[in-house]
């Protein structure tokens, strides 16, 4: 290996942080589920880096599951975005104003 | 020090991550999502773990990104371009970001992370297959389970309520 | 070491596994025509079969008492079978209070289907002793409730609900699993025993990552939990949410974060030889407090008891947080966890029975109710009576226990009479709000008829009164399982 | 279209149009678009069903009903033959029925048979083409080019007897323009043979392909309440179960000595509707063979008219069945060389009423199937 | 397993076509050919003959410029004007004599039903294509000429399919 | 009677020639000269036996014997060459053209017409290139309101994914295939899915309702036939347990896997028709609903681009039904083995006065790399085949299978209507996927009765 670990977990850090910032900050249902997305990706990442400079399959395999995980958490948030729009005819959270709080 | 396929990668992960959530028009934030996870995929390439970069290119791209497209068409366009954003809101997001981002990263490049390195052979990805099989098979079969029923969920969820009369 | 095949996560995986996927098959089968009573009777002996199955491996005495470590994914320990029962109970009632519910709504076989995968899902967090299984387990358990949070979809609340809980659900997953992996990095395994064991032999150059592993713990399982700084989405998803998913929601989801945190966090954190135990305190009383303050505000039903939820969170909080200091901490956490499942869940379906009969959920309408529907007020009044630790009551023994073991721990740590403190002036403020709706249901509206009941409601009705009031009367069996199977934190105390 | 006649289809519930939302997308098939023709159809889609089609004909009209009154009786036969060029002996039949009517002369009794051969091949050529169409909406290329080949040899036999390929102008009041040719007798009937040999392939490739049963069967059901009231004729009416063609109801010049069989099935589907056109040539040929054995081997071809022949003051309606229904003419003649009026009634445009009312509640793909087996013709319906 | 056999046959039916002979006329090479000589008309029994109805002929030494030709086609193309010509037929006192425009044309043979003198004939020519539109204005004098038409092909039916051969 | 139309002018004709000439030229001499003399200016050039090798010397070797053959080697083992010519783009252009062409002429004879004729004097064959001349000489017409920049990289990255599918395939013993994946048949799934993603964004930027249609009909199909798809091949996984297409081509080395799961390879079949949209399952392209579904407004080259995306797809679908059914390259090998004068002495190669100065093993077969080891090996009887043999047989057979299942997914096209979409779901969710199910038990029976597998009777 010609890189080291710490890079692969500072890339990591930086996309957790993307997806924190836009988890905070958009209100957008869809990009918030970038935002999820990306914080995945930034877990899987670490795995997988973690994995290889060990070397262990565990992470490998953990890594896997989560991306299959992933699949499905995306799959029913994007049915219940699509039965908001249809409901609201929009999809911005902020706008969803039924519950008080 | 970081090679120059690894600075191409890292930029394109972080550049097309932060393009996902500030291009205006989703479509095109739809697509940055993808050059992220792709860049993602090219990381476990390069970690020797074509097994998992395989599979994240087909789950990833292959059903995750199609769903978020397609939902993102059927979503009207004029609220694709339609911003809501709080000016505070965002700075207060920045902030937020930098500091998860310099405390995570000074914890980090604090700790004895930053001296690991390997020169050993990468794990073979049958040994992957074998794990499964032996020691994480209940955790398979929940697997199944979970993708079962959010399909089940996604499905009912999704298809329109007037329609089914109409298909039996 | 293959886990044996005949232990009770496996059992009660393959039977709830072969129900839920069976209904949908036959609901395929029978061109989606089947009755929601039909599915749900599937449902409910399902259930009813894994709750014996537990009860049987317990009293033939095949599990051991609380092993937090195994060398495979899952353990057969007395501890899980604690919260199984504690688990399985609640879906059965929230299967029996579906029955009325689910009547006239579209697809009931995926409803009941979903519900089953759940509870697989929280019954198997419990046993788990690998972060994989743990992890999946937790999806398992969150993905079927966010969708049955939106089931109802013409109902705008309802989907908000949803949408609400599933961003916040897929964040707290997220950061479970980063924190997983930093545990997983730092220490080379997911096995929870090997991640203790290198969590209590670390490095002092990696300690700092393992500070960031446990507050990702705390952190993703805290919004589970409702704890409060991230607790912001659970009242909204508890009104909006169908009202027996709240019931599941509220009693289930919620008690397998503590199950989830009492294998990970609070073991985790005791290796690291961390102070923790006054964050947790100031988190335990910021909840219950918050709670408490914000559900005497309120005029929905739900939404009063999804903060009074928040409240009780805190109070488990107490013994968790105290676990180190006294042995009785742990143990009355525990008990108040058995007691917070079955009084929560009984009154949520409570409010399911009057929300499906009368169609009312505001403070102010529910006036006469005691004589509209008897049998339900009269649940709800003893599952609330409960919640505020009136004497006779269950509810009074655990937090007596609570309550005791902060006074118990004061010789040790300083701040341990505040918690209680805190627990009494919280319980009486929560007695005030319960006695306002026992108010309203007994003591106003003019003469009203009275509706005929669901079935199904009064038999979780009944059942619940029994529980609460047997134990209330007689604890000690209760109070001795738990011990029996409260794990040890000397075990992992360096 | 008045609104009383036309039965009202249950919709599946949700499929209302009144619900009118964003997810309802209006298409305009056609008037430039491979599967509408010289038509436009307004389809309303809400995802893959049709809420709403209205079919707007009128991108081809060019009055032929009043350029009929300023020319006479004969210049008449090259334009009334127009609207269907490719059914152009028995769109021009009823016309000269009815001329022969009003003029009052007799047509000899080979004409008659020779009329009739010629009506029955036209009207295979007709519904070779119709078949053709219908094989390339339903995307099966092979429907469309072994029926536009095998078309070729009527064509060539048409082509024998009139000089024409296409637009024959053949009959004429009195008879037809000219005798067959001398061993027309021979060749026809070996062409009609192989002709009917080749139609009968077709039932492997298109008719029980069980793709084509699956896709076509119980798509655009037309009952036979519906059918009758819809007033719909032809091929359209016979697929829904109504025992109904005009050359044994109404037969005219030799039918009536011809054994005629009538082609019914009951299910009123697409695939119903397609069918029968196919009986139809089977029968057309069983006819053209009767008709060449009965014909007189020789005699007048002609009754001769006068150069400009008037009509005696009187109006009158004949119809014959064409190859998609019942095709009537009515004339008033008021002693003019020319027809005072002259109205064409035509089984086009009576199909197409039922196009809105089968289109409602079925999905996007069978539109082409559904269209195209109401055997439409878009130039007769629009003239 | 009715899909099944069905499938098959539809897909035996399809393989075998793969053998039957070609239909198609190549049409520059192959040319059909026609019943007699072109629509005429027979002087004998005073109806037409059938055959092509292709150009026109017109044999100057029959026609006495009469314009029944061009008033028979008045209301069908009017494609049919009568222009002088600079010879001098006995029986043509006007000289004039039909000329006619392919761009109008429609063929239908009135014209040669409405001649009571046998002088319009129509030929088995049917390749008119020009590249102007004034290239399909044919006078008298090009009507006079008779086509050279090389027409052979001929619809062969047997055991392999029909074709032209 | 005919005349030239009068707009032509031979003049004009010749004048747009020789501006074209003269523009060439000018851009040339102005822009391409300085740059190649900057180039040439900081590039390093290689010396070689003491002399530069300057692009002249580089040009003179081609014509040297003594050089040529070794550099053709070298170029043949390249990677550039397995990328651009064999295995790779150009093998694959070359078949999918083939393609194109029998499946005019083939469905032609089926609908008993001539089909092209003219174009190339022999039976229309040059009329691929004549359409594709026409298709790059149309004008690219873009919508007004579509969304630019993805409109234009549809088509390519069409071309580019097709392409990246053709990589994967081997053609032939001996890692004759552009990327030797470990994960290969994962990394098959990962580049399908690619398709819908392209197919979508083409659509949805046209911004019109036609296309759009087509692109969520493309989409469903592709999306839902995947699964089946994958699970269809599954059951080989099970069987020959690795996930590399040259391991799975030698797996079958003694019987091929269609005799043990024929359920399997009807699944792929069906489902390879789906996702290449080839009639029965055309319905993104319906012209009689939907004009030309996603492709209607597409024109000129970019149609082209599409047109030979779908056709490599084509030919790599083809070609991996052919390495995962039917056994790939595996095949009595018939190659004769060369002469032994050949193989023993070689062939010796004149310089330009006259004298051998070269001895070159197989001349003018530098492809078959005629080891003269191997050849003595075999001689002896301890290796069965030369790898040169094995080769050339590999391929003929190889082209051969792949032209077979080819025909029968050109056949169809004659035969079948299009399906509806409801009845495509129908089949792809319900039949398709259970019979892959089935499928995958027989193997998981095979395996567990020991006929295959480790410790296998077979």
């Amino acid at each position: 290996m010609s890189n080291e670990l710490i890079e692969f977990v500072l890339v990591s850090v930086a996309l957790l942080g993307i997806g924190i910032y836009g988890l905070a900050v958009k209100r957008n249902a869809i990009r918030m589920l970038f935002a999820v997305e990306i914080i995945v990706n930034a877990a899987n990442l670490n795995l997988v880096a973690f994995a290889r400079f060990m070397p262990h399959s565990g992470g490998q395999t953990l890594a896997l599951f989560s991306i299959a995980i992933a699949a499905a958490e995306v799959a029913v948030g994007l049915a219940l975005i699509i039965v908001a729009y249809r409901m609201y005819k929009n999809i911005d959270i902020a706008d969803f104003r039924s519950l008080k709080g | 020090m970081a090679d120059a396929l690894f600075l191409a990668i890292s930029v394109l992960t972080i550049g097309s991550a932060i393009a996902a959530l500030e291009m205006r028009s989703l479509v095109y934030g739809s697509i940055a999502l993808m050059g992220t996870l792709g860049g993602v995929a090219g990381f476990y390439v390069m970690l020797d773990s074509p097994f998992v970069a395989m599979f994240q290119l087909a789950v990833y791209v292959g059903s995750i990104a199609v769903l978020i497209l397609f939902t993102v068409m059927l979503v009207k366009r004029e609220l694709i371009f339609k911003k809501i954003e709080d000016p505070k809101r965002k700075f207060a997001g920045i902030g937020l970001m930098l500091i998860v981002i310099l405390a995570l990263g000074a914890v980090i490049m604090d700790s004895g992370i930053k001296t690991i390195s390997t020169d050993s052979d990468p794990v073979d990805f049958r040994e992957i297959g074998g794990d499964f099989l032996t020691y994480y098979w209940p955790a398979l079969i929940l697997m199944a389970l979970i993708l079962a029923g959010s399909v089940m969920g996604a499905l009912v969820l999704a298809r329109r309520e007037d329609t089914i009369e109409n298909e039996q | 070491m293959m886990i044996e095949l005949t232990s009770t996560p496996i059992i009660i995986m393959v039977i709830l596994g072969i129900a839920g996927m069976i209904i949908p098959v036959i609901n395929v089968v029978r061109k989606e025509q089947g009755s929601s009573t039909f599915y749900g009777l599937i449902a409910f002996g399902a259930l009813l079969l894994s709750l014996g199955y537990v009860i049987y491996r317990f009293y033939t005495d095949s599990v051991a008492d609380a092993a937090i470590f195994s060398s495979d994914v899952l353990v057969d320990d007395g501890f899980g079978s604690f919260f199984a029962i504690a688990m399985l109970i609640v879906s059965i009632m929230a299967v029996a209070g579906s029955f009325n519910y689910m009547r006239n709504k579209s697809n009931p076989a995926i409803y009941f289907s979903l519900i089953l995968l759940s509870s697989i899902g929280m019954v198997l967090i419990a046993f788990s002793t690998d972060l994989v299984m743990l992890f999946v387990a937790w999806e398992l358990m969150s993905i079927p409730t966010y969708i049955l949070a939106g089931y109802n979809k013409k109902d705008p609340s309802s989907n908000e609900a949803a949408i609400k809980y599933f961003l916040f659900g897929a964040l707290s997953s997220g950061i479970i699993i980063y924190g997983i992996s930093l545990a997983y990095g730092i220490t080379g395994s997911t096995n929870i025993g090997d991640v203790i064991y290198g969590f209590s032999n670390l490095s002092p150059d990696m300690l700092p990552i393992g500070l960031l592993a446990v507050g990702m713990f705390i952190a993703g399982f805290g919004f589970k939990m409702g704890l409060v700084p991230f607790h912001m989405w659970l009242p909204d998803t508890y009104e909006g949410a169908p009202t027996p998913i709240t019931a599941l929601l509220a009693a289930g989801t919620k008690k397998a974060g503590f199950a989830a945190a009492l294998r990970v966090v609070i073991m985790g954190a005791a290796a690291l030889n961390l102070d923790w135990t006054l964050a947790l305190g100031v988190i335990a009383i910021m909840t219950m407090t918050i709670g408490n303050i914000a559900a005497i505000m309120q005029k929905n039903l739900t939404r009063m008891l999804a903060y009074s939820s928040i409240g009780h969170a805190g109070y488990i909080l107490i013994g968790i947080s105290l676990a180190p200091f006294s042995g009785l901490g742990l143990q009355a956490s525990l008990f108040h966890i058995l007691n917070h499942a079955v009084m929560k869940g009984a009154a949520f379906i409570a409010i399911a029975g009057i929300v499906t009969t009368l169609g009312i959920v505001h403070l102010d309408k529910i006036k006469g109710l005691g004589r509209k529907m008897p049998i339900t007020a009269f649940g709800l009044v003893i599952s609330l009576l409960a919640l505020a630790g009136v004497p006779p009551l269950n509810g009074f023994w655990s937090k007596l226990m609570l309550f005791g073991s902060a006074i118990d721990a004061t010789s040790v740590v300083w701040w341990a009479p505040w918690l209680a403190i805190a627990g009494v002036l919280n319980s009486a403020l929560s007695l005030a709000y319960y006695g306002w709706i026992i108010r309203k249901m007994y003591f106003e509206g003019e003469t009203e008829k009275r509706v005929k009941e669901p079935a199904s409601i009064v038999g979780v009705m009944i059942f619940s009164v029994i529980f609460m009031v047997t134990i209330g009367v007689y604890p000690e069996p209760i109070i001795q399982f738990v011990e029996m199977i409260t794990p040890s934190m000397t075990a992992v105390m360096p | 279209m008045a609104e009383q006649v036309i039965p009202t289809k249950k919709m599946p519930p949700g499929l209302q149009v009144e619900n009118v939302d964003d997810r309802i997308m209006t298409l305009n098939v056609g008037p430039q678009h491979p599967g509408s023709g010289h038509m436009r159809i307004i389809v309303k889609i809400d995802g893959d069903y049709i809420v709403d089609a209205d079919p707007d004909p009128g991108y081809v009209h060019r009055g032929e009903e009043k350029m009929a009154e300023s020319r006479n009786y004969i210049t008449n036969i090259p334009h009334l033959e127009r609207p269907v060029i490719h059914d152009s002996c028995n769109i021009l039949y009823p016309y000269v029925l009815g001329v022969e009517d009003l003029v009052g002369i007799e047509v000899p009794e080979r004409a008659k048979y020779v009329r009739v051969i010629a009506a029955e091949l036209n009207r295979c050529i007709y519904i070779q083409y119709w078949l053709a169409i219908y094989g390339i909406f339903l995307g099966h290329s092979t429907m469309f080019m072994w029926p536009a080949g095998d078309r070729e040899l009527l064509i060539d036999l048409m082509e024998k007897i009139t000089g024409a390929r296409v637009t024959h102008a053949y009959f004429i009041p009195g008879g037809v323009r000219n005798d067959v040719p001398a061993n027309f007798e021979d060749v026809c009937l070996r062409q009609v043979n192989y002709f009917e040999k080749r139609i009968k392939e077709y039932a492997d490739i298109f008719y029980d392909n069980p793709i084509l049963k699956a896709r076509t069967e119980d798509t655009g059901v037309l009952s036979r309440e519906d059918a009758i009231r819809l007033g719909t004729t032809g091929s359209v009416l016979r697929a829904s179960g109504v025992d109904y063609d005009l050359r044994i109801k109404e037969p005219y010049d030799v039918y009536d000595e011809l054994d005629v069989h009538t082609n019914v099935l009951k299910s009123g589907d697409s695939y119903a509707r397609s069918k029968i056109p196919w009986l139809d040539m089977l029968e057309s040929c069983n006819i053209i063979r009767q008709a060449l054995e009965k014909m007189p081997k020789s005699g007048s071809i002609r009754t001769k008219l006068k150069p400009n022949p008037k009509g005696r003051e009187d109006e009158v309606y004949r119809r014959v069945e064409s190859g998609r229904g019942s095709a009537g003419c009515h004339i008033i003649s008021r002693g003019k060389p020319e027809p005072y009026r002259l109205k064409l009634s035509v089984s086009s445009f009576r199909n197409l009423i039922a196009l809105p009312y089968l289109l409602k509640g079925e999905k996007l793909g069978n539109m082409p199937a559904v269209y195209w087996s109401l055997n439409y013709w878009p130039v007769e319906a629009d003239r | 397993m009715g899909t099944a056999t069905g499938i098959i046959k539809a897909l035996n039916s399809g393989i075998k076509h793969l053998a039957v002979k070609r239909f198609t006329l190549r049409y520059p090479e192959q040319k059909l050919k026609f019943v007699g000589d072109g629509y005429q008309f027979d002087p004998a029994s005073g109806v037409a003959i059938a055959g092509l109805k292709g150009r026109h002929m017109l044999f100057h030494d029959h026609c006495t410029g009469c314009q029944l030709c061009s008033i028979a086609c008045e209301g069908v193309a009017e494609a049919i004007a009568m222009v002088k010509v600079p010879d001098k037929w006995g029986q043509n006192a006007k000289s004039i004599m039909p000329q006619i425009d392919y761009g109008k044309c429609v063929f239908c043979g009135l014209c040669v039903d409405a001649c009571p003198f046998y002088a319009l004939y129509m030929s088995n020519d049917y390749e008119l294509s020009s590249f102007t539109k004034e290239g399909l204005i044919y006078t008298p004098a090009q009507l006079q000429v008779k086509p050279q038409v090389q027409q052979d092909s001929e619809l062969i039916i047997d055991k392999r399919g029909a074709r032209h051969g | 009677m005919s005349v030239i139309a009068p707009k032509f002018r031979l003049g004009y004709f010749l004048k747009g020639i020789f501006d074209n000439a003269f523009w060439i030229l000018t851009i040339v001499t102005l822009a391409g000269i300085p740059a190649i003399q900057i180039v040439l200016f900081y590039l390093e050039l290689p010396v070689i036996d003491g002399e530069l090798l300057t692009a002249f010397l580089a040009f003179t070797w081609l014509f040297n014997p003594t050089m040529q053959v070794p550099l053709i080697k070298a170029l043949i083992y390249s990677d550039l060459f397995r990328i651009v010519a064999f295995p790779g783009f150009g093998f694959a252009a070359l078949i999918a053209a083939g393609t194109i062409f029998v499946e005019r002429k083939m469905l032609a004879k089926l609908q008993l017409r001539v089909g092209p004729f003219y174009c190339g004097k022999v039976e229309g064959i040059l009329q691929l290139a004549g359409d594709g001349l026409k298709l790059i000489s149309k004008e690219i017409i873009i919508p007004a309101k579509a969304d630019k920049p993805l409109f234009w990289a549809a088509p390519v990255l069409f071309v580019g994914t097709a392409a990246a599918f053709v990589a994967l395939i081997p053609v032939a013993p001996g890692g004759w295939v552009v990327a030797d994946l470990d994960v290969g048949l994962l990394a098959v799934f990962a580049v399908i899915g690619f398709f819908p993603i392209i197919t979508i964004l083409s659509a949805w930027s046209a911004n019109s309702k036609f296309p759009f249609i087509g692109g969520i009909r493309a989409l469903h199909q592709m999306v839902s036939f995947e699964i089946p798809l994958i699970l269809s091949l599954l059951g080989v996984v099970i069987l020959t347990g690795t996930l590399n297409l040259s391991e799975i081509v030698e797996s079958q080395s003694s019987f091929p896997w269609i005799i043990f799961m024929p359920i399997g390879a009807i699944v792929f079949f069906t489902t390879m028709l789906a996702e290449l949209e080839r009639i029965p399952f055309d319905l993104p392209e319906a012209e009689s609903e939907i004009v030309a579904g996603w492709l209607t407004e597409f024109s000129g080259m970019m149609y082209g681009l599409v047109q030979l995306g779908s056709y490599l797809k084509l030919y790599a679908f083809a070609a991996l039904f052919v390495i995962i059914f039917l056994g790939g390259w595996t095949g009595p090998v018939f190659w004769p083995p060369l002469e032994t004068e050949i193989i023993t002495e070689g062939i010796p190669i004149p310089n330009y006065a006259g004298d051998p100065i070269l001895t070159v093993n197989a001349p003018g077969l530098p492809l078959l790399d005629q080891d003269p080891n191997e050849w003595v090996l075999q001689q002896q009887g301890e290796l069965q085949y030369t790898s040169g043999q094995l080769l050339v047989s590999g391929v003929i057979w190889f082209v051969l299978k792949t032209v077979g299942v080819i025909f029968f997914i050109l056949l169809p096209r004659g035969v079948f209507p299009r399906i509806r979409l409801d009845m495509l779901l129908h089949i792809g969710w319900y039949k398709l996927i259970g019979l892959s199910f089935v499928n995958i038990f027989i193997a998981l029976g095979l395996v567990y009765a020991g006929v295959i597998g480790p410790g296998g009777i077979l």
